[in-house]
């Protein structure tokens, strides 16, 4: 062994959108800068309970340290989280377990993010409206918290939800979702995405229908287009997580755990990364930034 | 046409239904917005037909879907190829690997299954591998507009991947129904040893086979990539080989090869669309989106078995 | 009073567009063989798949022993010992020889958990092969087997239920002169027995051989019947086919280039280390015959480029050759008519006119287009030269009688303009006024400068139509005679491995 | 044994290359793995075989291990069942599907795919509508740990999975390859013509083996959803059929039918597993995991192709 005591860390996805591969550079940075410790980043290809699982199991049989994962479902995943916990440092990133022994959570808090969103869709319809939300799976956690974020800020005023669409991940049906949603509602005024892909998805299908200046939308997550439809004042705005500082506390917070020092760990155990509101005001910046750390100009 | 008839006369109850219940059925923004999703169904359903008729099967094209849509990004937002150039690198990969698939199946002898099933998952890690995870996509399109019309636009109204399944279903009814070549893939269908000892070139029939179903997919690849403008190498695609394998064998082309039709294959796609399309246009909850799609999809072909079986 | 086994009255079946049996009426008894006659479509197969549960009559009675009973199913029909040999292969060639023989009802043990006695059945089946002299064993599956072997193993399968009616359609179609002879031994065995045999064959003197009775079907009706005293070939010809049919076998003078196409030094993969040459003169027919299993179709199949000959030399016309796939072998002019109809010559279920135009179909085309009423009519043509009986040429092949089968799979070949031809079992099911159609067919195109191998396992035929024969006994060509030399006894002897 | 000694090799060859490369695979606990996914893959794979050796195809399963699975957990958490009967009710379900498959299949003559097609959409809808698009699990399990041990735990240190599995196998190899029911399988996959006409009642035959495949997807529905004891009902079991018949195929069988073996199909379910766990203890990139996969397998399959054109 040539790194004599050195530290085996793993990140583990719930799916394989490019969310992570932004989290992927804070764990690459968090590995640069600590000397005695190697990450490994695994993707839940096929994003299920069972994936994840194999994943675990197969990194447990390697004889990894510390885990940090992001459980596609955490309320029955918290026996498996449990189990693991007896063998290695357990951290819960993106989605959390809170039931389980794992050491700390780091994350977004979704409920928060979707009040967030539920806040910008009553500021850019101000007179109320009907609105349509679209998602890929709703027995997502995170969808079903965002939503009921959304659902919870909009209690009570003008705006009304009419419905949740889903695709299953399929992007062409994302988008014809929303074509039909504007044949079907020819007055729906506005449209919420509520996964990455659904920003783009639903901005194509409104600019393929020409109804560009009278739909308002809003969006989770960073997609390029996205962020274009935003600088472009096509989309309102978009509710972007922090993916590069889960990986990069994750790994951080690992490190020193097993290196003994707990005080990065707060008493609740849960660390959140707060999300942001993405305007046009402040899109240009944003975008920079993110393309930095996608390794791209 | 007796074949495809129970499904022809399920999709026109469908359609008188649903208007029924929602005119905007016909609304000219849904019909375009049908069109152009049968288009683009289409025109890789009838490569799956092709590949049926011959007693193969093709379950890659999803995967492919994902792998050339990833690579027509780059070429065009990130190497900076020219539209003409990079459409004809996607048909011409897609025909690459349709003739690798063909040469497997034919010469070496592997289950066509298998062989591509190999496709769908190498194609789809392929994808992943080449955008390392990220999601592609088009941006506004700059300096390939005209692609993206060809791709995705409109002709006269008319949404573009329909004007295309138009010309193609055309040429390859010819193909089909009318040429010697058709008539070879039928006889290496229903029965390659005979087709053989009537001097057929049956590895060559069949392998060409996949290269059509490649370069059609290859076609569909651009506007499925145009369609959502924006490729994750991890979904883009998925499960479209069973939509395009669903909609032959609803047209009338059996799995054991030597049956189908180009007309079959086209009311298969157009009554998968008319299902999705239905379910958004009555409201139906997604969540039952696909108990109603398999459950009238079994009826339909039920009420045809029934009707077909009193008539002889 | 002594009912019989089988009666059936005024039999009624309607195929779509083909009215097959009119008011049919047959009657059997306890050790008795009847036998079964008429031309190709005259209903034989259909009034015998009624009897075995295939098809139901649309009108008409049946009574068995006497009281009357419907047949719904095959089962019921093996319920009420009927055992039935049809004239189509019906073996699955993933089993072994003694699983097809016994599916259906396999020896068991293990109490419910109803497990297949395997010794039990093997051993069974070997005196089910022995009896029929066939000597293969009892574990190779069914496709190592050449079809006349495949033929055996289905008839000792139907033995093998000691039935009290065994049905035999045409079971001697691929079959050699011993195999036939043993085969009829064990049918008189079956007759002492008690069993009731009806008995299909178009070949007229196995019929003068066994019957006690000849029933003649004509156009789907009875058209008489002969009893064993009154049996003759001329009768149950004219019986048949409704007037007198003269000149059946022609010998012109042969008028033969030698040495036209050479096969030397051929090596198939199943004896791999027997060689055999030989050469057919332009315009001769050279018989070839040889018991089952000679392994004559595989030399039909090597020089077709099918089975890839580990070695081989052709020439024709003193061009050499390179044959490697059947493109190739069309290309030089050489062709085959494979032997199974269902499976290498046919394709069952497309239309008659799309069989018959598929080796030329390049022929009816412009610019890769067909030209539908050219096909058409070509097919058409084909149909009516070879007297194929069918409503009409867009009718499926598979609808076809066995015999009619056979005529398609001529008319796919006979109408292109081969060097060499290759007949593997030509006649196959054929009835007798269409074999001496067929037969001047050959001898025109012999005339006409064509070099024809013509395989066959009917010795009547070989005689009949050969102008040299030569004969094969496992892998290895045992001689070869000349016209004058040809007798029955001689090919005989060449045959079972004695050198001439 | 002589169409599974391919795979087999190939299976061998991968293990002690992945040993060599990181012994740890063969470590206790990473056995302890694969073995418990061998034995709930395994377990449906047979069933899938059986019914792939009739001529037919199941492409269901995955569907129903949602819908079963949402439902276990709805009698065990929520509807307060005894353990015993939740299990009974959720393998009899298994085999009341597998009868309405057979039945339709066999009786009313519509194509295996499209019936399973229509299965795969309708049963994954339901799952969605029963469990209203939530994500069902069973907690700490309380009150049935039993049975979750005997789904998910262990048997003197052998995954209760792998346990099943082998009984399973043990017992199908009987009925598979010496009982006459197994040898009425393969009659009428090879050809349903000659095996009616030898008296064997093929309707009842080919629809038995889908209610055996039912019943035996039940038993691996069950054990999926206790080993990821969460079942998300959009997602659970996707694609599970292709493993299955993946399985099933690299083992020999032929989707033509009629071929086929019980070994092959449990040598096939292994690859695909230790194919999986390679990619993780190898530390592959998971975005080549698919690519792997794909790649591995085709080499498998070319190289035991070639090897076996030598042999003969
Ligand atoms: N399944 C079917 N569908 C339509 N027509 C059929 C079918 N089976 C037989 N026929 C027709 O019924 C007629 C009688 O056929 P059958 O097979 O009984 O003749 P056969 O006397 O056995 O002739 P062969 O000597 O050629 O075997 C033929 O015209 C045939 O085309
Ligand atoms: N696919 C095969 N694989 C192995 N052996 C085969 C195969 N096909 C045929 N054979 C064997 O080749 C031998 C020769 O068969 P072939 O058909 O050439 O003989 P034949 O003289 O034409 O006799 P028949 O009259 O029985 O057709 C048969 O005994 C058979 O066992
Ligand atoms: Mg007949
Ligand atoms: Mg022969």
């Amino acid at each position: 062994q040539s790194g004599g005591s050195s530290k085996k860390l793993a990140f583990v996805t719930n799916n394989a959108a490019d969310f992570w591969t932004i989290a992927r550079k804070g764990c690459e940075k968090a590995d640069a800068e600590l000397a005695d410790v190697s990450v490994e980043f695994k993707i839940t290809s096929d994003g299920t309970a069972a994936e994840q699982k194999r994943i675990v199991d197969d990194l447990l049989a390697k004889g990894v340290d510390g885990i940090a994962i992001s459980p596609v479902d955490p309320d029955n995943q918290t026996q498996m989280i449990n189990d693991v916990t007896k063998q290695a440092l357990v951290l819960t990133q993106d989605s959390d377990a809170p039931n389980s022994n794992r050491a700390a959570y780091v994350g977004t808090d979704n409920v928060a993010a979707g009040r967030q969103a539920g806040e910008l869709i009553k500021e850019v319809l101000p007179q109320g409206g009907r609105i349509m939300i679209f998602v890929g799976k709703l027995d997502a956690r995170n969808a079903q918290e965002r939503l009921q974020g959304i659902k919870e800020t909009l209690r009570g005023t003008n705006v009304q939800i009419i419905d949740v669409r889903t695709d299953d991940t399929d992007e062409v049906r994302a988008k014809s979702n929303v074509s039909d949603t504007l044949v079907r509602y020819p007055d729906v005024a506005g449209l919420v995405g509520l996964w990455s892909y659904n920003g783009p998805a639903i901005l194509n299908a409104v600019r393929d229908a020409g109804k560009t200046n009278q739909i308002k939308i809003v969006c989770f997550d960073e997609a390029d287009q996205t962020l274009a439809g935003v600088r472009d004042g096509l989309i309102y705005a978009t509710v972007v997580q922090q993916p590069f500082e889960f990986g990069y506390q994750a790994i951080q917070i690992m490190a020193k755990s097993l290196a003994g020092d707990r005080s990065s760990i707060p008493a609740s155990k849960q660390v959140f990364i707060p999300t942001l509101v993405i305007k046009r005001d402040n899109v240009g910046e944003f975008t920079q930034k993110i393309n930095g750390l996608r390794g791209r100009s | 046409m007796k074949k495809e008839l129970g499904t022809f006369l399920l999709l026109v109850v469908l359609c008188i239904v649903v208007t029924a219940l929602n005119p905007r059925f016909l609304a000219p923004a849904n019909l375009q917005n049908m069109a152009r999703l049968i288009g683009a169904y289409g025109i890789f359903s009838i490569g799956l037909g092709l590949v049926i008729i011959t007693g193969g099967i093709d379950l890659s094209v999803g995967s492919l879907f994902a792998l050339l849509g990833v690579l027509l990004s780059m070429m065009l937002t990130e190497w900076g190829w020219s539209s003409v150039l990079a459409v004809l690198v996607v048909i011409g990969a897609g025909m690459a690997f349709g003739s690798l698939h063909g040469f497997l199946i034919t010469r070496v002898r592997v289950q066509p299954f298998i062989v591509t099933l190999c496709g769908l998952l190498f194609y789809r890690g392929l994808a992943r591998f080449i955008a390392n995870d990220e999601t592609k996509g088009f941006g506004s399109a700059a300096g390939f507009e005209t692609l993206r019309n060809v791709a995705t636009g409109s002709l006269v109204g008319i949404p573009t991947p329909f004007v295309l399944l138009a010309v193609i279903s055309l040429v390859m009814w010819v193909v089909l129904h009318r040429s010697v070549y058709g008539r070879y893939l039928f006889a290496v269908g229903r029965n390659e040893v005979a087709a053989r000892y009537s001097g057929i070139n049956s590895r060559n029939v069949v392998a060409s086979a996949y290269i059509l179903s490649g370069a059609l997919a290859g076609i569909a690849g651009i506007v499925f990539a145009f369609y959502t403008n924006s490729i994750s190498p991890s979904s883009h695609g998925n499960f479209f080989e069973l939509y395009g394998i669903a909609a032959a064998v609803l047209g009338g082309c059996s799995l054991r090869g030597g049956e189908g039709s180009i007309i079959g294959i086209l009311i298969g796609t157009a009554l998968l669309q008319v299902l999705q399309n239905l379910v958004n246009l009555l409201g139906i909850p997604s969540s039952l989106n696909f108990a109603v799609m398999g459950a009238v999809i079994l009826i339909g072909v039920i009420a045809d078995q029934i009707l077909q079986r009193r008539a002889s | 009073m002594n009912a019989a086994v089988l009666q059936m009255k005024g039999i009624e079946k309607r195929f779509p567009g083909v009215h097959a049996l009119k008011g049919v009426e047959l009657e059997i008894h306890a050790g008795e063989v009847i036998a079964l006659i008429g031309e190709n479509g005259a209903g034989k197969s259909t009034l015998m798949k009624i009897i075995g549960g295939v098809h139901q009559p649309d009108s008409g009675e049946i009574f068995i022993d006497g009281s009357p009973v419907v047949i719904a199913s095959v089962s019921e029909a093996i319920k009420h010992g009927i055992a039935f040999i049809h004239q189509e292969l019906n073996v699955l060639d993933n089993l072994d020889v003694a699983s097809n023989v016994f599916l259906g009802r396999e020896p068991l043990r293990g109490g419910f958990l109803r497990l297949i006695d395997n010794r039990k059945m093997h051993e069974e089946t070997q005196v089910q092969l022995t009896r029929l002299g066939l000597e293969i064993p009892t574990s190779i599956p069914l496709s190592k087997l050449s079809i006349a072997q495949q033929q055996m193993v289905e008839i000792a399968k139907a033995l093998s239920l000691e039935a009290r009616l065994l049905i035999m359609d045409e079971p001697t179609s691929s079959l050699t002169l011993s195999e036939t002879a043993r085969l009829l031994e064990v049918v008189k065995e079956l007759r002492s027995q008690g069993v009731g045999i009806i008995y299909i064959s178009h070949r007229l003197g196995e019929v003068e051989e066994i019957a006690d009775r000849v029933v003649v079907l004509r156009d789907g009706a009875n058209a008489g019947s002969l009893t064993r005293a009154s049996v003759n070939h001329d009768r149950m010809v004219k019986m048949m086919v409704g007037r007198d049919l003269d000149h059946f076998y022609q010998h012109p003078a042969a008028d033969k280039t030698p040495l036209y196409f050479n096969v030397k030094n051929l090596r198939t993969s199943r004896y791999p280390d027997k060689q055999v040459s030989f050469d057919v003169g332009k315009g001769e027919i050279l018989g070839l015959a040889g018991l089952v299993g000679a392994g004559r179709s595989e030399l039909a199949q090597a020089i077709f480029g099918v089975d890839g000959a580990l070695e081989m030399t052709i020439t024709l016309d003193d061009q050499p050759l390179r044959v490697r796939t059947p493109q190739d072998a069309i290309k030089h002019g050489i062709y085959l008519i494979p032997e199974d109809r269902r499976h290498a010559g046919l394709i069952t279920d497309i239309r008659i006119r799309e069989n018959v135009t598929l080796p030329a179909l390049g022929r009816y085309a412009t610019l890769g287009l067909i030209a539908h009423e050219r096909e058409r009519q070509s097919a058409v043509e084909m149909c009516k030269k070879l007297n194929v009986k069918a409503t009409s040429v867009e009718v499926k092949t598979a609808n076809l009688s066995g015999g009619n089968q056979q005529k398609v799979v001529l008319a796919k070949w006979l109408s292109l303009e081969p060097k060499v031809l290759i007949f593997d079992e030509p006649t196959r099911g054929i009835d007798v006024g269409a074999k001496a159609e067929i037969y001047e067919l050959m001898r025109r195109l012999a005339e006409s400068g064509v070099a024809i191998l013509m395989i066959s396992s009917d010795m009547e035929e070989v005689l009949g139509v050969s102008d040299r024969v030569a004969v094969m006994h496992e892998g290895s060509l045992t001689g070869i005679l000349e016209r004058g030399e040809c007798t029955e006894e001689n090919i005989m002897r060449l045959a079972v491995g004695s050198r001439g």
